[in-house]
């Protein structure tokens, strides 16, 4: 079977091993400056991925779909936070809610569920890529815990674009790309999101000098 | 349906009733004073009192109402109407079917009302007291008369008082143990509703003791003559009723002038000892506390029950 | 006009009162304009609606079906012989409480009069929608209505806190009240989803499911009703209410969920169980029991009422209960004895009991005070309410000769006939029970001389009851016509009866009315008259000629001269108001012997107190026990849910997260 | 001039003008005068699409048929009303200081750039698209929450964004795994996303990927919807934001995002047997009806308890979707119209009752209807109306659900009623006293706008008792549709 597996869909696995990897790498990340460099090499995968695919198939949406990884996920965003970061100031420590062994334990967890649930629909898939699936997947749910366990507003940012990583991810390798009209939505939407979120950082810092989501648990019933 | 002669006898038993009651009260009174060694008072005392009362000016006090005014005379109306329609002589009455002997609890039930509400019409101390004791006494005695009642109706299938004097009357010698039972309650309920002893003391004017005494407190002259009138004839009522119902026989059936005739001096006899034993009753005991009362009355009440229960359990085949 | 049947009448009647309500917001607060045109006209709706029942009695149902309603269910409508009855009573006494509103309401009291008439005629309308209704959706409809537009009137005098606390509790367990309905009608389709009462029917319900239904029909229409322990609010709400609104509600709105469980009972499930009617019975005795203990201590008059309600409710539902027993046995003929007792009472007791509350009106009016131990002597001021009140008071006492007493009377001759239940348990217990039937009614008699006595006899309480006046003529008039309905009722039974049979030949397929033919019309002898017979007419007659001869007797042989002076009271020297019972004092012997069923927080004076005082405050039971409780788990059970919001984002993130991780690991399709 | 892409337009257009001319005295005018347009033409578009049915627009990006042409129509009425009260409620909350006019013009070009995100994800044929205008939704409206600048309003915000972020995330995982279940049939045409291409091949879609791919939207959808326990943002915006943004979250994005679920719901339906995604769908309504109908007790701000009361209602039209079938369709579909209407009237009153009594507290909030009597009713009669109490239409399609679930789901009755029964309760004993009672009164310096409120309530009186018969053919055109 290995063998029968052609030289780009076994790239385009390592690709998404790497991206995983780096998934798992933002998870231990401490300092935010580095966690959105991560997230840069992260949007950086992705985009060879998709390149990958797009000669393997020769579909030609998807090197459009590369280009505006590349663009939005390499270039804009990763620089739009850096902005954000030195302009608000924010400390180089990012405080976890549960210690990093812990998190990554629960990472490798989530790993297993994650393939597991998506062995089914590999097994369905026609496409070249299909074992990617359940890295896509387990891409994401990372991103989730990593939102659930960082302490900062920047972070949570990170790790919600991660997750969009993963969800590009799944897009490419399960179907080779969405249509291209949602794909330029999809890609609008996170943009005009980062931005808000900027105008917002302000917004925060302005009222609650910090950047601490612990100062935003007023509103509550109990 | 409705001939002469039962009119005649409804208008007879009705007179009766109005002679024979203050002479029951007096009979009574001559009784307790022979048990208690005293000197008797007149036989007709009643009488005399009645008269004078009703010579002597009413004396109102000032916060009397219209009510005050009116109430003797319907206490008197109920008592009238309670002995029209217990047989004491014969079983033809043609006012009998106006009422049965539910609704004869009903009649007692409109003469207490009123009588409490005149209690406390004036706004004196001792009237309220009194309408309230007497309504106490009221509510307690009427759940056990009930039950004797439906004893005797379901004896007799019916809730007439005519037709179950009549058929207690003229049945086979059966005997009902129900029957003991409901007689030992019916005693009881009508001792605590004729205000006698041991619920009541007829003659006390001792204040905290006293519970129709203290309503008829504000009462004078004609309405005063009126509502010892109306007790009297409560007394006679009871009497009958509880002749009528545990010693019935000697009770003319339908219109039998001769029976009738005969009738007079038994009901006569039976009156006399009645009103002997209820005297004697009287002396040997002493008025209990107004709050042991719910337990004389309940113990009435219970022994109606049992007597509903063996009437149920022993005699549904009768 | 022959093209308009009586149920077309009806309707329009319907839409009349919502056409007078309607014209109130026209000039809201014209208070003249609305008081003596509008309630009088609404009155006069009433009128035409009761003699349109009174009409149509006796003759076939007739179906109607409105446009309005549900796509798939449009309301539907029917007048049979057992809405009848109920419109009659509506109709009815309807005019006696509109005609005293029009006296009544003279200057808007916290909602301004037009609202107030507005929500009065919306209440009237949708009360005769309930009884019209023949689908569960139109039902519904009509009742949560009824129960929204009362609420506003109860509310009426909103500034007050216990005013906003009594509406509250009385939505809510009107609310609560209307699901078990629902719930219900949905047992009662069976399934076939067909909620028209046509539909359930149809149906043949298991034993069980009919049981369901029963029950919850009964706890449904029972939080109406007022049946323990779902009394609670009637306490609260009657007092706070305007009096036309409390005898409104008293009188007639509680009669709509006596209709209610009626309906379901006898001509929705074809099954009765004899079960059934033990449930009923003990629920009403325990009802009746404790409704007028609790009468006989109040100390506010229209609480005392609102008690005596309760009561009244307790024995309808006795009668009821017996009624499902002998219906279970297959005793058609008792069971038409106590269905007569059940629905003579429903006419009697709204009668009396709005007589008695629109009296509280005028009292209330005349002297600003609801506490008993703030009144007295009224009699003296307000002669035609206190001798119309009288008329209230004997009826309520279940005394002959008025209404009260036909129909104790009528339910303790079928309690009489219960040894011959197949039963061996039902033929001992039930009679017993009767005797719980007489307690209550003795203490019902009780509680009314306390009521009266304590409001109309005796030394004015307060000095500002010197000025109180006598109602006015408007108010005069409601109370007697409401009086004539309690006097015609007590003294034509056999008519009434006769007239109302064809509810209970239609529920029970079995009535009095041919025995009651072959009679006359002053006789009641429901079996036969050997059995049992009560002639009204003849007891009122002999009464009153006793009083008149006997008077007339005693001026023509003695004299009739009456001398005024001060009261004797054995010579006691302080007379004063305050020597009197108070009305705390006068229900002592209640409280002393029932003291278990009381929950009392009594302060007694003691030696060395500088202000010697003694106070007592009576608690119902059921606060404790059933409703306090039920709060508290629903406190314990927020307090944990709430911490679900615990504001941390993270912890929300993780909710979200695990709700997906759950999912995904368990939901397979 | 097609109505369909007037529509869009207008919103589209006037937003964008509204964010250079915003500042300008007539700006409110253009406000209301683009919704009026935009409403003008919704009923347009459905006066064609009723006579003469569905139809295509922009290629087949965008299907307008008899169910989502209703949402339109319903969508840009609320819009409408909105707009007209929010006038001067704006203007209030100027004069009081707490808003500047370059946040009112924020404010003004962001509601109609919200409009037209709604608009386009209910008519767009593309899941998608529907995907992008949802989440165009989101950020629209993120700003209108943080309006007031507030260390509340910038949290609520905050966690809006992320929670809703993060949840429409996972919608758009369950998209890719639709369009990858739907490639696997109708080929890499580009078509695979289109709802009128995926409709015709339902039944042959993969179950097991179907099945993933509606866990992965429902969660995502769900979290806008409100469902519990995925609704913690929805509180907190609703209280924190401006009042007329506090209406149009309840009544109309709450009701694009079930309708989303919906349209996804149809496909699950026909690709897996044995109701996988009804029964997801009740078990998900139950409980947030019962978790909301507990919170509401906890109450003590008056905007924050009607919006956990509109949790409570999503949920259980969410169960009723849930059932399925056309009678619980039927009353889902009408249900969510009579809370749209009710619950906006609702804010609509909160609103100025609130700028009256200058607090959301409601220990604080007293004798409403003494300062003005039209709002006390509109709360009082509001409040009813959502409680579920006749003659107002939500009794009609609680009564329905009710009734339907009765029948084929007997258990979850208790529920139900326990978590309404808790509600009325809850909600009922908070408003009461807030209407009620005595008061200072206070006047404002512009008169508040009652006719949106009672336009409402009449609307749903008259639902309550009377469905026009077009109406009731269109609700089942459209409760077939949904199977």
């Amino acid at each position: 079977m290995n063998s029968a597996i052609p030289f780009s869909a076994q790239l385009i696995n390592l690709f998404a091993a790497v991206i995983l990897l780096l998934a798992f790498a933002m998870l231990a990340q401490r300092r935010v400056l580095a966690l959105i460099n991560l997230f840069a090499l992260q949007g950086l995968t992705l985009c060879l991925a998709t390149l990958v695919a797009a000669v393997t198939t020769g579909q030609s949406h998807l090197y459009y779909s590369a280009g505006l990884t590349l663009t939005l996920k390499v270039l804009v965003l990763p620089w739009i936070l850096h902005r954000l970061v030195r302009k608000l100031n924010v400390k180089g420590e990012v405080e976890a809610l549960i210690n990093i062994p812990t998190t990554m334990l629960a990472g490798i967890v989530l790993v297993m569920i994650a393939f597991n649930v998506a062995l089914p629909i590999s097994e369905l898939s026609h496409t070249i890529t299909r074992g990617t699936l359940g890295i896509a997947l387990a891409v994401v749910m990372l991103a989730f815990l990593m939102m659930i366990t960082r302490q900062k507003a920047i972070t949570q940012v990170v790790g919600f674009l991660s997750m969009e990583n993963g969800l590009f991810l799944a897009a490419t390798s399960a179907t080779y790309g969405m249509p291209m009209v949602v794909e330029l939505g999809i890609a609008l939407d996170v943009l005009v999101g980062v931005i808000i979120l900027g105008v917002f950082f302000f917004q925060i810092r302005d009222q609650f000098d910090s950047l601490d989501i612990h100062h935003m648990e007023r509103l509550k019933d109990n | 349906m409705i001939s002469i002669s039962g009119l005649l006898g409804q208008a007879f038993a009705i007179l009766l009733a109005l002679v024979l009651a203050p002479l029951l009260s007096g009979w009574v009174g001559q009784c307790r004073a022979w048990f208690q060694s005293r000197t008797a008072p007149p036989l007709l005392l009643p009488y005399y009192m009645l008269q004078k009362l009703f010579r002597k000016d009413v004396v109102l006090a000032h916060g009397a109402s219209s009510l005050f005014r009116v109430a003797p005379f319907v206490i008197f109306g109920c008592m009238v109407l309670a002995c029209a329609i217990i047989p004491s002589l014969s079983t033809d009455l043609p006012l009998a079917p106006a009422a049965d002997a539910l609704a004869l609890v009903g009649v007692f039930g409109l003469a207490r009302v009123f009588i409490s509400l005149a209690a406390m019409d004036v706004g004196t101390s001792f009237g309220s007291l009194g309408g309230r004791r007497e309504m106490l006494i009221g509510f307690l005695a009427e759940p056990a008369l009930l039950m004797v009642i439906f004893t005797l109706a379901m004896t007799a299938q019916s809730t007439s008082v005519a037709t179950i004097v009549e058929t207690l009357a003229h049945r086979e010698l059966v005997i009902y143990p129900s029957l003991a039972f409901a007689g030992i309650a019916f005693t009881f309920v009508s001792f605590a509703e004729n205000a006698r002893v041991p619920v009541d003391n007829p003659a006390t004017h001792l204040e905290l003791t006293m519970i129709h005494e203290a309503m008829i407190l504000e009462y004078s002259g004609r309405h005063l003559a009126l509502i010892e009138w109306a007790a009297s004839l409560k007394l006679y009522a009871y009497s009958c009723l509880g002749l009528a119902l545990f010693f019935p026989w000697g009770i003319a059936p339908g219109d039998n002038f001769l029976a009738l005739v005969a009738a007079i001096p038994l009901l006569l006899l039976k009156l006399a000892i009645g009103g002997f034993l209820l005297a004697g009753i009287e002396t040997v005991n002493a008025k209990m506390r107004i709050f042991r009362a719910p337990e004389f009355l309940g113990t009435a009440f219970m022994l109606a029950v049992l007597g509903l229960l063996v009437r149920l359990l022993l005699e549904s085949k009768v | 006009m022959t093209s308009l049947l009586p149920i077309d009448i009806l309707l329009i009647a319907a839409c009349a009162w919502l056409a007078v309500g309607l014209l109130g917001l026209v000039a809201p607060r014209n208070t003249r304009f609305i008081s003596k045109t509008l309630f009088p006209l609404g009155a006069a709706i009433g009128m035409v609606a009761g003699f349109v029942a009174l009409d149509s009695l006796g003759g076939p149902a007739q179906t109607a079906v409105l446009v309005i309603g549900l796509p798939d269910l449009p309301f539907h409508l029917r007048l049979d012989n057992l809405s009848a009855v109920f419109v009659l009573l509506l109709g009815f006494v309807s005019v006696g409480i509109s005609i005293f509103a029009a006296g009544y309401f003279r200057k808007g009291e916290g909602t301004a009069p037009g609202l107030l008439c507005l929500e009065y005629h919306v209440f009237l309308a949708s009360m005769l929608m309930v009884l019209l209704a023949d689908d569960a959706y139109a039902f519904m409809v009509a009742w949560e209505t009824m129960a929204l537009s009362s609420f506003f009137l109860v509310t009426t005098d909103h500034r007050h806190e216990e005013i906003r606390r009594a509406g509250f509790l009385y939505l809510l367990i009107a609310h609560v009240g209307a699901i078990a309905i629902l719930l219900s009608f949905g047992v009662m389709t069976g399934g076939a989803g067909d909620y028209s009462f046509a539909g359930m029917r149809a149906q043949e319900l298991s034993p069980f499911w009919a049981s369901v239904a029963f029950l919850l029909a009964l706890a449904g229409f029972g939080a109406k009703a007022g049946l323990v322990p779902l009394h609670v609010w009637l306490p609260e709400a009657h007092p706070a209410a305007p009096s036309p609104v409390s005898a409104m509600m008293s009188g007639v709105m509680l009669k709509t969920a006596i209709y209610g469980l009626l309906r379901v009972s006898f001509d929705l499930l074809h099954t009765t169980i004899w079960w059934w009617g033990v449930v009923a019975l003990t629920v009403g005795l325990i009802t009746a029991l404790f409704g007028v203990l609790y009468s006989t201590v109040q100390n506010d008059m229209k609480r005392l009422l609102a008690y005596s309600s309760i009561e009244n409710i307790g024995l309808i539902a006795v009668g009821i209960g017996l009624t499902l027993i002998f219906h279970a046995y297959r005793m058609e003929g008792l069971a038409a004895l106590a269905m007569t007792a059940v629905l003579y009472h429903c006419l009697a007791h709204s009668a009396f009991k709005s007589l008695l509350f629109l009296c509280t009106g005028s009292v209330l009016h005349a002297t600003k005070e609801r506490s008993l131990g703030k009144l007295g002597g009224l009699i003296h001021r307000m002669p035609w309410v206190a001798w119309l009140a009288l008329a209230g008071v004997i009826a309520s006492a279940g005394l002959p000769p008025l209404s009260g007493f036909v129909s104790e009377w009528l339910l303790l001759q079928s309690f009489l006939f219960s040894p011959g239940l197949p039963h061996p348990w039902l033929n001992m217990v039930v009679p017993v029970a009767a005797a719980l039937v007489v307690l209550v009614a003795a203490l019902a008699g009780f509680a009314m001389v306390k009521f009266y006595a304590i409001i109309f006899l005796g030394q004015m309480r307060e000095p500002g009851l010197k000025d109180a006046h006598d109602a006015g003529t408007w108010e005069k008039v409601g109370l007697a016509w409401l009086a004539l309905i309690t006097l015609l009722l007590g003294i034509l039974p056999s008519t009434v009866i006769s007239r109302i049979d064809a509810a209970t030949r239609q529920l029970l397929g079995a009535g009095l009315g041919d025995k009651l033919h072959e009679q006359g019309w002053w006789m009641l002898a429901p079996i036969s008259p050997e059995r049992a017979s009560y002639e009204p007419m003849i007891f009122l007659v002999t009464i009153a000629a006793t009083l008149l001869l006997g008077r007339w007797l005693v001026r023509h042989l003695y004299h009739g001269r009456v001398r005024r002076t001060a009261a004797w009271d054995c010579g006691y020297y302080f007379q004063g108001p305050r020597a009197q019972d108070t009305a705390e004092g006068f229900s002592q012997p209640i409280r002393r012997i029932f003291e278990p069923m009381f929950r009392m927080e009594r302060h007694f004076p003691t030696a060395r107190d500088a202000q010697p005082y003694y106070s007592v405050k009576v608690e119902d039971h059921f606060w404790h026990w059933l409703y306090l409780p039920v709060a508290n788990a629903v406190g314990r059970v927020s307090t944990l849910i709430v911490a679900l919001q615990g504001g941390r984002i993270a912890v929300y993130l993780m909710y979200s997260f695990i709700t997906l991780l759950v999912l995904l690991l368990v939901a397979r399709p | 001039m097609d109505f369909f892409v007037l529509m869009l337009a207008i919103p589209l257009v006037s937003g964008a003008l509204l964010t250079v001319v915003g500042e300008r005295a007539w700006a409110p005018n253009l406000n209301i005068i683009a919704s009026l347009g935009t409403f003008l033409a919704a009923v347009g578009l459905t006066v064609e699409i009723v006579a003469n049915g569905p139809r295509f627009a922009f290629g087949e990006q965008f299907f307008i048929d008899s169910l989502n042409v209703f949402f339109v129509a319903l969508t840009a009425f609320v819009g409408l009303t909105t707009s007209i009260f929010s006038g001067p409620y704006m203007k209030n909350e100027a004069e009081h200081g707490r808003l500047t006019m370059p946040r009112l013009r924020l404010y003004k070009s962001m509601y109609q750039l919200f409009m037209f995100t709604m608009l386009a994800a209910l008519t767009t044929n593309n899941l998608g698209i529907l995907w992008v205008a949802m989440e165009a939704a989101t950020l629209t409206t993120v700003l209108l929450v943080s309006l007031y600048r507030t260390p509340a309003s910038l949290e609520a915000a905050w966690k809006y964004f992320i929670l809703c972020g993060v949840g429409i995330a996972q919608a758009l995982f369950g998209t890719i795994l639709l369009y990858f279940a739907a490639e696997r049939v109708l080929g890499e045409s580009g078509n695979a996303l289109l709802w009128t291409h995926l409709i015709d091949v339902k039944g042959q879609l993969e179950p097991n990927i179907m099945a993933l791919s509606f866990i992965f939207l429902l969660v995502g959808y769900g979290t806008k919807v409100g469902l519990a326990p995925l609704h913690n943002w929805l509180p907190d915006a609703h209280a924190e934001g401006p009042t007329p943004v506090s209406a149009v979250l309840s009544g109309l994005l709450l009701n694009v995002a079930l309708y989303a679920i919906l349209r996804c719901k149809v496909l699950a339906d026909g690709a897996i047997p044995g109701a996988f995604a009804g029964k997801l769908m009740m078990g998900f309504g139950l409980f947030t009806l019962l978790v909301a109908a507990f919170f509401l007790s906890r109450q003590k701000d008056v905007k924050r308890m009607f919006a956990y009361s509109s949790i409570e209602h999503m949920g259980l039209i969410t169960f009723a979707f849930g059932m399925g079938g056309p009678v619980a369709n039927f009353a889902g579909l009408l249900h969510m119209t009579m809370h749209s209407l009710t619950k906006s009237a609702i804010f609509f009153a909160v609103g100025h009752a609130t700028q009256k009594t200058g607090t959301q507290l409601m220990e604080n909030i007293r004798g409403l209807i003494r300062i003005n009597p039209l709002i006390g009713w509109g709360l009082m009669l509001g409040t009813l109306a959502i409680l579920g109490m006749p003659p107002f239409g939500v009794f009609a399609s609680e009564f329905m659900i009710l009734t339907h679930a009765m029948k084929h789901y007997p258990w979850a009755t208790p529920v139900l009623l326990l978590g309404l029964g808790v509600a009325f309760a809850a909600i009922f004993g908070k408003v009461q006293p807030m209407v009620f009672g005595e008061t200072e009164a206070k006047r404002l310096p512009h008169a508040p706008a009652i006719t949106p409120v009672f336009l409402h309530l009449g609307i749903v009186l008259m639902l309550g008792l009377y469905i026009p018969p077009y109406l009731t053919r269109w609700f089942h055109e459209a409760a077939r549709m949904l199977g």
